[in-house]
């Protein structure tokens, strides 16, 4: 199952992304920002970092990069498209998924463990985890306080605290078809008990499982 | 041509920027502050002679990216 | 050549006597460009002027030493064709200047010199402290220094993986940001800052050159401050950790693809540094064109453009028939690149601009015949009053004292910096903030890294030799604790004013100390760094050295021992000497007041059997901690607070439960173990409170002193 | 009574969020773009009948807390 892992100038969890995948069985790849083609993958994750060093606002700029078009695409074919706190952010940007992020209520970067709770195990993130199974995972962002006007989002994961201001407490949010996801905290980082968790891998399972081709 | 873009974020969206500032002056003894809201402004020098044509592309130039739909609008003015 | 009356090189920060060396070893005056390279180079910042001499002090080799001191960053073998580069830097004068930018472009320069040498950078450490938090200035000083790190760290993507902070009246009006870095890398990609050989050409890599810090870090980090420092401040450097984060990418690729003979970074001293340090090691010279220089401002003069110190530039080295390949690399990685140089045979170095010579000068004079200062040297003749009156508590409360230290922002959880920065990244993180050394672990391998910085300004005020000392021997026993054994130790040593005599003896007796004890351990010191002129209207700051100590565990005890382990029904074991009733510089008496008596020395005999065992039991217990900051009542009741579990200490006395006395440490283990020879059992982990001295107190009320120490301090 | 406090970053301080997003307009293919500043606007709601008095408190909190003055420049303007 080949997963390409896009890299734009500044992404900085390219090689966890890539790590936590393996050890799940997937076929990782870094695709530069700059490819036009991405024909030959299950499915893609565009990982944490500061794209662009967050210049204008987070993930406005790598939204319109070239490699956004294929991934795109594959939105629109149904594969499993993951973005993952700066992901996250240029799926909003890019319009892949609703709302916005802005900086978190108070104001500071929050680097520690969250718990939260997987409410809707309907997409490519949660499909092997229960509703209600609360993972303790960490969170490490500036701007993951998620703002929805248009309340059309699919909230999938939910803080059970309020660590940043997130719109109905969201921590991950799903199209409606629930191929692309966002989440805010980094499964990647919650895979190996010597590290303090491995929570995250039940998403990331869930997001390799969904790798297998769709039935045409 | 100098020109100024200004970006404001749309009233109902939460300014975590304005509100912390606006905390921290009342802790300064600024007690008449009633409200702060933080906003951009992009400077930009661009070349071209047609004041009308200019504001066109910058306007062009907000809607792909530097201003950001859902919460923001934005406003295009010549200033030298 | 005067202006305002005051000749230029003094205005530039040169005595007389320095200028006239200039014109000495040039056989005539200095063009302006020619002086302002003297001037920043010459600098106490980029010469160690006043230090040099006693440097050398220092015990450098071991045989896994494979880069010391001079070059940009220390570096030594760690087995299996693997290196650990490791180097700290201060920033202490910029952040006072504007904290947020000071702290990231620190963050950015020692970065910089880690993978300068081929490595990838790894983890970061910050060292910060701050005047105490009920100023207001010192409130907003620190809140931006973190912000700062967090800020480019965060985003360069390299995790801060650790740190020390403190609050002490005498950093009020100096703060002191210190920064440090470890980078990994296979033997085979080691580069150095040599200019290589003659033909080579350089390729300036990265930003475009500004008007940034001119006669900045360098004449900044060389002068004190006093009132006019407001006015006088040069253009502040700006950091941008986006072009960083490229500029290491890009350089790693071209290690990788070895397509580089030579590569030095651009900090202190910007292009004046960068072109002669690489050129004079290859006892070489080097013509250099200022007008191919991407620039980011015009009319820049030449002097301007050669003390520049913009942030994240690089200069490299590269055969001619490889500038093509480099060029590609840059232009795929989105930096720019130009071609600014050749290297030449001889030993000039050259530099035009618009078609003339503004430079015609050995490359190696600039370092190699830089000032050298023996400077006078005095015992203060206040330092044996403050040992004759010591400190001594009797008896004392003992829930009421533990839970005043915890309360104290230097004692209290450093949680509320370490959570703005990204310390998991990566994936290696073992042990992270919290807790006593870092552990990380080198991925590939069984192996695990280890370090601890140490500074403490009360101690080394009182005793800076034994102040020193201890705090190789602290940070060697905490780099221990996770299981690592030390093997280099780096150093940052933050002094006062070198023009007066007693901080020269300051300065003098820390390096006595330092070496001392690195010595009794068998570690080299690889690298460091001097920042002196630490003081505000005359008042030097306490001499605060700050210590990183290497380790290297392999295997890495997995799981090591961690502070969040300990469990009900757990015995808890005291392992060292038993403490003396001195508290010279401890925290108990900063509760009291200013530091005073003479703090107790190191015993190295004692320091390395506890050592050792600290590394056997490293494989055995589940927590190890070392005794140090409000003694063995603080280290149980941090146990307590991470593992979330009361204890019943059997352990009376004040020196017993608040010595801060050297070479001890607490583990706590499962009943019916091996026991330790050096070891006593002093009680049991169990219930929900801290037990001692027939006193009780709830864990919870421990741990909302000591995690709320700092965050209510902040809201003033 | 509405202040607007203008702050703009002196022209010799570097200002790498603004290269940045010049870079990122001419990889849009707006080549006419020659410069990019990025700057900041704070608008306050101030109670106070006296603009000039109103107009010298917040003069005041800048210096003390919304322009940095090592880096930036600023102006306060009445605006309703
Ligand atoms: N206190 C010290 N102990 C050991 N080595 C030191 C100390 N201070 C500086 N050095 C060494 O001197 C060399 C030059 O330092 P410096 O000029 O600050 O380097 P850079 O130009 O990279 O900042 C470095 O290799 C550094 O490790
Ligand atoms: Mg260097």
């Amino acid at each position: 199952m080949r997963v390409a892992v896009v890299v734009f100038p500044g992404t900085n969890c390219e090689r966890d992304v890539v790590r936590a995948l393996r050890l799940l069985g997937a076929d990782p790849e870094l695709v530069w920002h700059r490819e036009t083609d991405l024909s030959g993958f299950d499915g893609v994750v565009l990982p944490g970092g500061f794209a662009h060093g967050d210049a204008l606002r987070t993930g406005a700029i790598a939204a319109l990069s070239p490699i956004m078009e294929p991934v795109r695409k594959m939105a629109e074919a149904g594969r499993p498209v993951l973005g993952i706190c700066n992901g996250f952010q240029i799926l909003c940007e890019s319009g892949l998924l609703p709302g916005a992020l802005i900086p978190n209520r108070d104001l500071a970067f929050i680097c520690r463990y969250v718990e939260v709770e997987v409410v809707d195990d309907t997409t490519v993130l949660t499909a092997a985890a229960e509703p209600g199974q609360v993972l303790r995972i960490p969170l490490n962002s500036y701007e993951g306080n998620w703002v929805d006007p248009s309340r059309t989002g699919r909230v999938v994961v939910r803080y059970r605290d309020d660590p940043n201001g997130s719109q109905d407490r969201a921590a991950a949010v799903a199209n409606a078809a629930g191929n692309v996801v966002g989440i805010m905290p980094h499964p990647e980082r919650a895979t190996d008990s010597l590290l303090g968790s491995e929570d995250g891998l039940v998403l990331l399972e869930g997001f390799v499982c969904s790798l297998q081709p769709v039935r045409a | 041509m100098k020109v100024r873009v200004h970006i404001e974020r749309r009233p109902e969206i939460a300014d975590p920027e304005g509100s912390t500032v606006a905390r921290a002056l009342s802790d300064l003894g600024f007690d008449e502050v009633a409200g702060v809201r933080m906003n951009r402004v992009i400077d930009l020098e661009v070349e071209g002679d047609d004041p009308e044509q200019v504001k066109a592309r910058v306007a062009e130039m907000c809607r792909q990216l530097l201003a950001n739909p859902v919460l923001e609008d934005f406003e295009v003015e010549i200033v030298g | 050549m005067t202006t305002t009356g005051t000749p230029v090189y003094a205005q530039l920060g040169m005595t007389e006597e320095e200028y006239l060396k200039v014109v000495e070893i040039l056989g005539r005056e200095p063009r302006p460009a020619e002086l302002a390279m003297y001037s920043v180079m010459w600098s106490e910042h980029c010469s160690y002027k006043s230090s040099r001499a006693h440097l050398r002090r220092f015990p450098t080799e071991a045989p896994w030493v494979v880069v010391g001191p001079g070059e940009n960053a220390g570096v030594v073998d760690i087995g299996d064709g693997w290196l650990a580069a490791i180097r700290i830097e201060s920033h202490n004068h910029p952040s006072f200047v504007e904290p947020y930018q000071g702290a990231a472009t620190g963050v950015g320069g020692i970065l910089r010199d880690v993978f300068t040498m081929g490595a990838r950078p790894v983890a970061l450490w910050d060292q910060i402290r701050f005047g105490p938090l009920d100023q207001p200035r010192n409130r907003y000083l620190f809140g931006g220094v973190v912000s700062g790190i967090a800020g480019y760290g965060n985003a360069v993507g390299v995790p801060t993986v650790g740190g020390e902070v403190e609050f002490d009246d005498c950093y009020s009006g100096n703060p002191l940001v210190n920064v440090m870095c470890l980078g990994v890398l296979r033997k085979e990609q080691l580069v150095l800052g040599t200019a290589g050989a003659p033909g080579n050409v350089a390729v300036l890599l990265g930003a475009a050159t500004g008007r940034d810090g001119i006669g900045g870090a360098s004449v900044l980090a060389s002068a004190s401050f006093d009132e006019s420092a407001t006015t006088k401040r040069p253009s502040v450097q700006v950091g941008d950790p986006f072009e960083e984060k490229k500029l290491i990418e890009a350089c790693l690729e071209l290690y990788e693809k070895g397509l580089v003979d030579g590569i030095q970074d651009l900090g202190a001293a910007g292009l004046s540094c960068a072109t002669s340090e690489p050129a004079g090691r290859a006892g070489l010279g080097m013509d250099v064109d200022l007008d191919r220089v991407h620039l980011r401002e015009t009319g820049m003069t030449a002097p301007e453009i050669l003390m520049s110190e913009s942030q994240e530039r690089m200069l490299a080295f590269v055969r001619p028939e490889k500038v093509d390949d480099v060029l590609e690399v840059a232009r795929r990685w989105e930096i720019d690149a130009s071609v600014i140089g050749t290297v030449r045979a001889d030993d000039r170095l050259v530099v035009t601009h618009h078609g003339e010579v503004v430079a015609d000068i050995p490359a190696a004079s600039l370092s190699g015949d830089a000032p050298l200062y023996h400077r006078p040297i005095a015992r203060p003749d206040w330092i044996d009053g403050l040992w004759a009156d010591p400190y001594r508590p009797g008896d004392v409360l003992v829930v009421d004292t533990l839970l005043r230290l915890l309360r104290h922002p230097g004692v209290g959880s450093a949680a509320w910096a370490y959570e703005q920065y990204d310390h998991m990244l990566f994936l290696d993180t073992v042990v992270g903030p919290g807790h006593d050394g870092t552990l990380l672990r080198v991925e590939g391998t069984k192996k695990g890294l280890a370090v601890s910085t140490d500074g403490n300004g009360r101690l080394c005020l009182l005793d800076p030799r034994r102040g020193a000392s201890r705090l190789v021997w602290e940070a060697a026993l905490n780099v221990a604790v996770t299981g690592a054994r030390p093997i280099a130790a780096v150093d940052n040593l933050n002094l006062g004013n070198p023009e007066k005599p007693e901080v020269m003896w300051q300065l003098v007796e820390v390096i006595e100390g330092m070496s001392e004890a690195c010595e009794a351990l068998g570690i080299p010191v690889v690298g460091g760094n001097v920042s002196l002129y630490n003081e505000t209207d005359r008042r030097d700051i306490n001499p605060t050295p700050v210590v990183g100590v290497l380790g290297l565990a392999d295997p890495m005890p997995a799981p090591p021992p961690r502070l969040d382990r300990a469990r009900p029904g757990m015995e808890i074991w005291l392992i060292g000497p038993e403490p003396t009733d001195n508290f010279a510089g401890s925290c108990l008496e900063r509760l009291d007041g200013p530091p005073r008596g003479r703090p107790t020395a190191a015993d190295p005999e004692a320091g390395r059997a506890v050592i050792e065992e600290a590394l056997r039991l490293a494989h055995v217990a589940p927590v190890l901690h070392d005794v140090s900051d409000g003694g063995l009542a603080v280290a149980v009741a941090e146990i307590c607070i991470a593992s979330g579990v009361g204890a019943t200490l059997e352990v009376e006395g004040t020196a017993a439960l608040f010595g801060e006395d050297p070479h001890r440490f607490v583990a706590v283990v499962e009943p019916g173990w091996d026991p330790p020879a050096l070891g006593r059992r002093i009680g049991a982990m169990g219930g929900d409170s801290l037990v001692v001295g027939g006193e009780r107190v709830a864990v919870s009320a421990l741990a909302d002193a000591y995690r709320n120490a700092i965050p209510e301090a902040m809201r003033g």
